[in-house]
């Protein structure tokens, strides 16, 4: 059953895709990447990934789509041709998607519960977050205790992005001629 | 204890002597005073040194080790000591004669000049005295870079030009061979001490004797053998003290030197003769011996002859390290010092006539010999020194290298050295002929008016100005420079008549 | 066959990573690489929590009577490299602003064309 | 009490003093916290050294959770060698910044420039010491995002177009590596590295894992710049602030090898990595030319900083080169050489600070003359282009000679001859330099510049120092180079 | 747009209750799905609705860039500190059993704090960023 809306999904998903390589209306394209987002937050759904399905939804549906729309108010709506055959990065692309399906033909099959990812680590979490933490939400318990320094690097990189931000669009009023070099008479 | 002191002292004084010049820099006297001094007690330390050596030590003094089995150490031994006595002996000439020349002629940058003097005089004495390759390796590396500047000293294109082709030879060979062979040779040994008998005697395979001496031969770019000889006519832009220094004191002894050194105590004589490795080496240098000569010929700038025929001489050391036999390396030994003193008198002459009278080209200079008879009288002497008559100290080293020959039975360089002296005579005696001989000045101007505009490198910029000197009276050249080329020339004497003290001192680098 | 039912997800996936992959390299509008990033990401994101899935198994959240739970590791690094990557889409179309404001336009060649005639 | 947590008091002084910047909104406090966590992170860097090297490997369970359960930190000689390049430079470079021009230009945010600073600083000890392969991630990406930011400082506009490429490319392989990590942990299970590294031969190395490999190597190739995947680097280096660029040659790309080093050797292990695939010879072949082409486009170009950008990405040539040997002696060059081109490229960066500092350019023809004008700094560019160039008693000589005994080992003569060939390339792009800026005759416009600023001058010159002085005592370097390299190849 | 007034009461209207939602996710997270990161993009997006329909400085008025920016420092301020404190405590860095009486309890406090943490940043810089990008115009 999950399996066949799992199959429906990503074949909406990458109709989606092909359509934004198409479109080149980049407010389409922007409402599609939304889209695409919120279909693969249902997929995560589908694949018991509840905190990871918010998640994206928040911020793959929600904020990232205003910040896209925020950009192209202030830029331009619509993509140039593409000038030149992209005969490279399709070269690319296709032998970097070769490699990956080769190595998928060794991973564990698709939901096989004895896959060493399910059986090494993972089951500690579920047998001990309640008697470690107390919390039932194991995902959480994990996420701000087990691996809580991943998690303060993560608040790091919002952190970086924060300044980061300010620091390019603040600063623009004082426009960017270099400073003139300091010479002894005015050093 | 005070030895290892000393041989501190002879390698820092040049250095500290830098420093003060570069802080007197804008007062001329306080800066050629300090000069003066640094090479006079430069040369007393070294001096310092001569008896223990001569008594048969070794002095030795290790600084630091940066690897394993890699250090930094000074080791004097009877053939560095000789070197070092000769290049801090001439240092103090060479600033005299400095003084008269840069001042006579007016040059700009003189701070910057002394400055790299001083470190090269403290690079060469490093060389000299260096107990191993590594050291030596590294204050060769010092010697290039400092004479640089010098080389480019007047900053102008040509001056630029001969410097990137100095650097470029002299750079690319030590570090694109030199500096492989060196690396080789640790792997190889585990060692690069210089030690009597050579260290890489069953260490390496005699086929690969043939590439190593290769890499270290024309590794060693400062000893111009054909065809990486190019970077010494080059280098004839320079300032003629700057000449004197390349070519008699620091630059191409060193080069030799080093071929000695690494034919002595790196292979080892006997191990080189066993392998016939340097049978190839005898011929290169038997060949640049003639070529050198014979382009020698072709030269009408006085200067440029003289490179060619350093270019020769040297090609008669290194012949004489090739033939490695007992007589053939002291005679090589001493050769360094004879062609030293009689190739920096020569040098000084020509710097001497270009103050005096700014004639650069032979053709210029008929009839010269009456207006400046001393400097005449001393280029003859050098010119014979060089050329090995007695009695003049040329003729000892010749002799020995041509026994050494013998002893190798490769008579075919008895022959070689045979014409080569032909050759001298043919290239240098017309200079001093000239002189004396043809007419006089008033044809001069015309002639050099004639000749200004053909002719190599100084005519350039010195030609112009040859009718300025010919127009107005031409007179002997100052005391600062006549006095120094006239003690290089009673050098040569003093060589042939001492020539069996160095014979003996030198003797125990074969034992 | 049995490959197929096995992997056939993971190929999806790939395929989808993939056309975001090449919309990033092929296309020189800055906004839309952008967009082909996160794309690009998402999909990696998807193969992630797959290797969590566990066919029976229900969200991480415990409770009493399941026993089947799928992996909540992934989930969290997912999460995590979420962030990772709107905080890069955030800084990226910053860049995009800016480089509007210098040369006027966001098309890469035209940018190339104008860095070359200076 | 408290040195038993210095593996992670090291990556938390930034992290915390980073935000701290911000709250003091002056600029002189951000800067002293700026200094003060520089200095205290590279006091802790050292103090963990001298305990890598008497007690061996130092592991730290954050969190206390046991790993593979919760994240490690993991230092062991190449980690403590990485740790101290990074914090040495950053500490150098912190006092250097607040004179640069930079400040100026974003004078009422330097807070933030100091802010953003710290966060690179930190993320890139987080990813030198981290022992958690997502972890690594993380930091790389607080890493790569602060240094976007940086480079985005530029004056020139095309900074703008740099930081934006990078930022793609960057991207792109740092999700490479979040693939291979997550191949990786879909075979073995574990996230831990040494975990990993144990469970792998146990799993065998099936399709899967050989495609994480190439995941990885290609990622970390395209952080690191290696020759085809280096298109970024040279308009980043250009066209970011001198401060930035000092910061970021002598350490971002450093880190990224020791991330490929990491994997190739211990994680994936020799074995898999160099006997079961045929990686030496690619890696070599790519080393090669990268030690030849960007040196020799490095020949052409006007601008001196664009010169040395690219001669850093030939630089990283002989750092793959060391790796490409898989011997001890080889990669004790390549690890060597980490720090010795850190020590050099920083000092060159600064220099040429200063000289934008002064007369607001790079382009070696505004450069004629300038010794007599700014002697100091020239002398300190001549220290470092001649370590770079690898004459002895500098620390690029050292690098270079077992580069070139590595070789000799293998018995490979063409390549030592390779090697020699290239480092005269880089005496011809050096002297170009060094020609016109002490050979020519100065301008006119130049008569107003003077010497740089001691703030400036004192820092370049420890570098510089630094350069002479691990050119003659290299017991330092040397001995954790051995270290980390018997460490790596396995052998004791 | 000040004609919208449909649009303005509604958004009246939604603003508490997203806050409200906001916070439920924040501080519900340990037991359901959610928590900071969620809690703070759902805080983030009540504020930019808001400014969307009263405009960015009506938003500013509510929220000045001073408190974003010690929003934006507070929360990571907070994360690390916790750790620091455990470190003070004797435990290692982020071993939050300390915290209280009880490991478990400690553990508990410390997910919530550290939660809080990563709520107040994220939420913080969402907005600040939206805001920046609001706020700049073309010259």
């Amino acid at each position: 059953m999950v399996e066949v809306i799992d199959i429906i999904i990503l074949s909406l998903m990458a109709a989606t895709v092909i359509a934004m390589v198409v479109i080149r209306n980049l407010m389409a394209v922007v409402a599609l990447g939304g889209i695409y987002s919120l279909l693969a937050a249902s997929i995560f759904v589908t694949l018991d990934a509840v905190d990871v399905a918010f998640t994206e939804a928040a911020v793959g549906a929600g904020i990232s789509t205003v910040l896209f729309i925020a950009t192209l108010a202030l830029t331009t709506r619509i993509e140039k041709k593409p000038a030149h055959k992209p005969i490279l990065p399709l070269f690319v692309v296709i032998v970097t998607g070769a490699v990956l399906i080769y190595g998928s033909l060794d991973m564990a099959r698709f939901g096989d519960p004895n896959a060493a990812a399910i059986t090494h680590v993972a089951p500690y979490y579920l047998e001990n977050t309640k008697k470690d933490t107390g919390i039932p939400n194991v995902v959480t318990a994990v996420l701000a205790s087990y691996r809580g320094y991943d998690t303060l690097g993560e608040v790091t990189v919002i952190f970086t992005a924060g300044i980061g931000v300010i620091l390019l669009l603040g600063s623009w009023r004082r426009g960017l001629t270099p400073p003139s070099p300091h010479r002894e008479d005015d050093a | 204890m005070e030895h290892q002191v000393y041989i501190a002292l002879a390698i820092l004084l040049p250095l500290v002597g830098t420093i003060m010049i570069w802080m007197s820099g804008n007062r001329p006297n306080q800066r050629e005073v300090v000069t003066i001094i640094t090479a006079g007690l430069t040369f007393l330390c070294v001096l310092q040194l001569l008896p223990p050596v001569l008594a048969g030590e070794q002095p030795e003094l290790i600084v630091a080790e940066l690897m394993p089995g890699l250090s930094l150490a000074f080791k004097i031994e009877p053939l560095g000591m000789m070197f070092g006595l000769i290049a801090s002996f001439l240092w103090i000439i060479t600033s005299f004669y400095a003084i008269g020349y840069m001042r006579g002629h007016h040059e700009p940058n003189q701070t910057r000049f002394y400055m790299c003097f001083a470190i090269a005089i403290s690079s060469a004495l490093a060389i000299a005295f260096s107990g191993n390759m590594f050291t030596l390796f590294i204050a060769y590396e010092v010697l290039t870079l400092s004479t640089y500047p010098l080389v480019t000293h007047s900053q102008t294109d040509e001056a630029r030009k001969a410097g990137r082709v100095y650097l470029g030879i002299l750079m690319s060979t030590s570090i694109g061979l030199l500096m492989l062979g060196v690396i080789w040779t640790w792997a190889a040994a585990g060692t690069l001490d210089f030690t009597p008998g050579g260290i890489l005697k069953g260490k390496i395979d005699d086929g690969l004797v043939i590439v190593l001496l290769f890499l270290y031969m024309y590794g060693i770019g400062k000893a111009a053998l054909m065809p990486i000889h190019r970077w010494l006519p080059a280098a004839m832009v320079a300032p003629t003290p700057v000449s004197a220094l390349l070519h008699a004191v620091a630059v191409v002894k060193a080069g030799v030197f080093t071929v000695l050194k690494v034919i002595i105590y790196i292979f080892g004589a006997d191990f080189l003769t066993e392998t016939g490795a340097s049978v190839w080496l005898m011929c290169v240098a038997g060949a640049t011996v003639l070529l050198a000569s014979l382009v020698a010929l072709t030269k009408d700038n006085l200067k440029a002859r003289l490179a060619y025929s350093t270019i020769s001489q040297l090609a008669y050391v290194v012949l004489a390290g090739a033939l490695a036999t007992s007589h053939s390396l002291v005679g090589g030994a001493m050769h360094i010092a004879m062609h030293a003193f009689g190739k920096i008198t020569l040098f000084f002459c020509a710097g001497a006539i270009m103050v005096a009278s700014h004639k650069t080209e032979i053709s210029q200079m008929r009839g010269l010999g009456w207006k400046m008879p001393f400097t005449f009288a001393a280029f003859l002497i050098g010119a014979l020194s060089v050329i090995g008559l007695p009695p003049l100290g040329g003729s000892w080293s010749k002799w020995y290298i041509a026994l050494g020959a013998a002893d190798a039975d490769q008579l075919i360089f008895i022959a070689v050295l045979m014409i080569s002296s032909l050759l001298n005579i043919a290239y240098l005696i017309p200079v001093f002929a000239r002189g004396f001989f043809g007419p006089r000045e008033e044809e001069e101007a015309q002639m050099a008016a004639g000749h200004g505009d053909h002719g190599g490198h100084g005519d350039a910029d010195h030609g112009a100005s040859a009718p300025v000197g010919s127009g107005k009276q031409i007179q002997e050249a100052p005391l600062f420079c006549l006095v120094p080329l006239w003690l290089t020339a009673i050098g040569c004497l003093a060589l042939f008549v001492y020539a069996d003290r160095l014979y003996n001192m030198l003797s125990p680098i074969v034992k | 066959m049995e490959d197929f039912f096995g992997l056939y997800n993971y190929w999806i996936v790939i395929f989808l990573a993939m056309a975001g992959l090449y919309i990033v390299i092929a296309r020189g509008n800055l906004i839309k690489k952008l967009v082909g990033l996160n794309v690009f990401q998402a999909s990696v994101f998807i193969l992630y929590i797959s290797f969590g899935k566990v066919t029976g198994g229900t969200a991480p959240i415990l409770v009493k009577g399941v026993e089947m739970y799928s992996n909540p590791l992934p989930h969290v690094l997912i999460l995590t490299a979420i962030v990772v990557g709107v905080a890069t889409t955030a800084l990226g179309l910053a860049l995009v602003v800016r480089i509007r404001k210098e040369y006027g336009t966001i098309e890469e060649e035209d940018i190339h064309s104008q860095d070359e005639s200076m | 009490m408290l040195s038993s947590h210095l593996p992670v008091l090291v990556i938390i002084i930034p992290l915390i003093c980073a935000p701290l910047c911000i709250l003091f909104r002056g600029k002189d406090q951000a800067f002293g916290i700026a200094l003060l966590a520089t200095w205290a992170s590279f006091a802790c860097a050292c103090l963990i050294t001298a305990r890598v090297m008497t007690e061996g490997q130092i592991s730290y369970e954050l969190g206390g959770w046991p790993p593979p359960i919760g994240i490690e930190i993991r230092i062991d000689a190449l980690n403590a060698l990485i740790l101290l390049i990074v914090s040495g430079i950053g500490s150098v470079v912190a006092p250097y910044s607040r004179n640069s021009l930079l400040l100026e230009y974003v004078e009422d945010r330097s807070s933030m420039f100091y802010s953003a600073f710290l966060l690179c600083l930190c993320g890139l000890m987080g990813v030198a010491v981290t022992g958690d392969a997502f972890n690594l991630f993380v930091f790389l990406e607080i890493s790569s995002l602060s240094s976007y930011v940086l480079i985005a400082l530029g004056f020139d506009r095309r900074a703008l177009t740099a930081s934006y490429q990078y930022l793609i490319m960057g991207t792109i392989g740092a999700t490479f590596i979040v693939i291979s990590i997550g191949l990786l942990y879909q075979a073995t299970g574990t996230l831990n590295m040494a975990d990993i590294a144990k469970r792998l031969p146990e799993h065998g190395y099936d399709r899967t894992v050989i495609s994480a490999f190439a995941f990885m190597v290609i990622g970390a190739g395209l952080k690191i710049a290696i020759f085809p995947l280096h298109q970024w680097l040279p308009n980043a280096y250009t066209y970011a602030p001198s401060t930035v660029t000092a910061f970021l040659a002598a350490t971002a790309t450093k880190v990224s090898v020791y991330i490929l080093l990491r994997f190739l050797f211990t994680v994936f292990g020799v074995h898999f990595s160099f006997e079961i695939l045929p990686t030496a010879a690619p890696l070599l072949i790519l080393a090669i030319l990268a030690m030849f082409i960007p040196s020799i486009v490095a020949c052409f170009q006007k601008n001196v900083k664009r010169v040395f950008a690219y001669s850093s990405v030939a630089q990283i040539g002989y750092m793959i080169l060391g790796i490409s040997f898989v011997s001890v002696t080889g990669l004790t060059a390549g690890i060597l050489h980490l720090f010795n081109h850190a020590l050099m490229k920083g000092a060159l960066f600064l220099v040429l600070g200063c000289i934008f500092y002064r007369i607001g350019s790079c382009h070696i023809d505004r450069m004629a003359g300038i010794a007599r004008r700014m002697p100091w700094t020239m002398a300190a560019f001549v220290g470092a282009s001649l370590s770079l160039i690898g004459i002895p008693m500098t620390a690029g000589f050292i690098s270079k000679w077992y580069l070139i005994l590595a070789a000799y080992e293998k018995g490979w003569w063409y390549v030592t001859v390779l090697i020699v060939v290239s480092s005269l390339i880089a005496v011809i792009y050096v002297w170009r330099v060094i020609e016109s800026a002490y050979f020519r005759e100065p301008p006119d416009d130049l008569a107003t510049v003077s010497e740089a600023p001691l703030s400036l001058l004192v820092p370049t010159w420890i570098l510089v120092i630094g350069n002479v002085y691990f050119g003659i005592d290299t017991s330092l370097p040397v001995g954790l180079a051995e270290l980390a390299a018997k460490s790596l190849m396995g052998v004791n | 747009m000040k004609e919208y007034l449909v649009l303005r009461v509604i958004t009246k209207l939604l603003l508490p209750f997203i806050l409200l939602f906001g916070l439920y996710v924040q501080f519900h997270g340990d037991f359901g799905p959610g928590g900071g990161f969620q809690a703070g993009v759902i805080f983030a997006a009540a504020f930019i609705l808001y400014s969307m329909v009263f405009g960015v400085h009506a938003a500013q008025a509510i929220l000045p860039e001073g408190i974003l920016r010690a929003g934006i420092a507070g929360g990571v301020l907070l994360y690390a500190s916790v750790g620091v404190l455990d470190l003070m405590l004797g435990a290692n860095y982020l071993d939050y059993s300390p915290m209280a009486a009880h490991a478990k309890e400690g553990q508990h406090l410390g997910i919530f704090l550290v939660e809080l943490g990563v709520g107040i940043t994220v939420a913080s810089v969402m907005m600040t960023v939206f805001f920046t990008f609001a706020a700049w115009r073309e010259d």
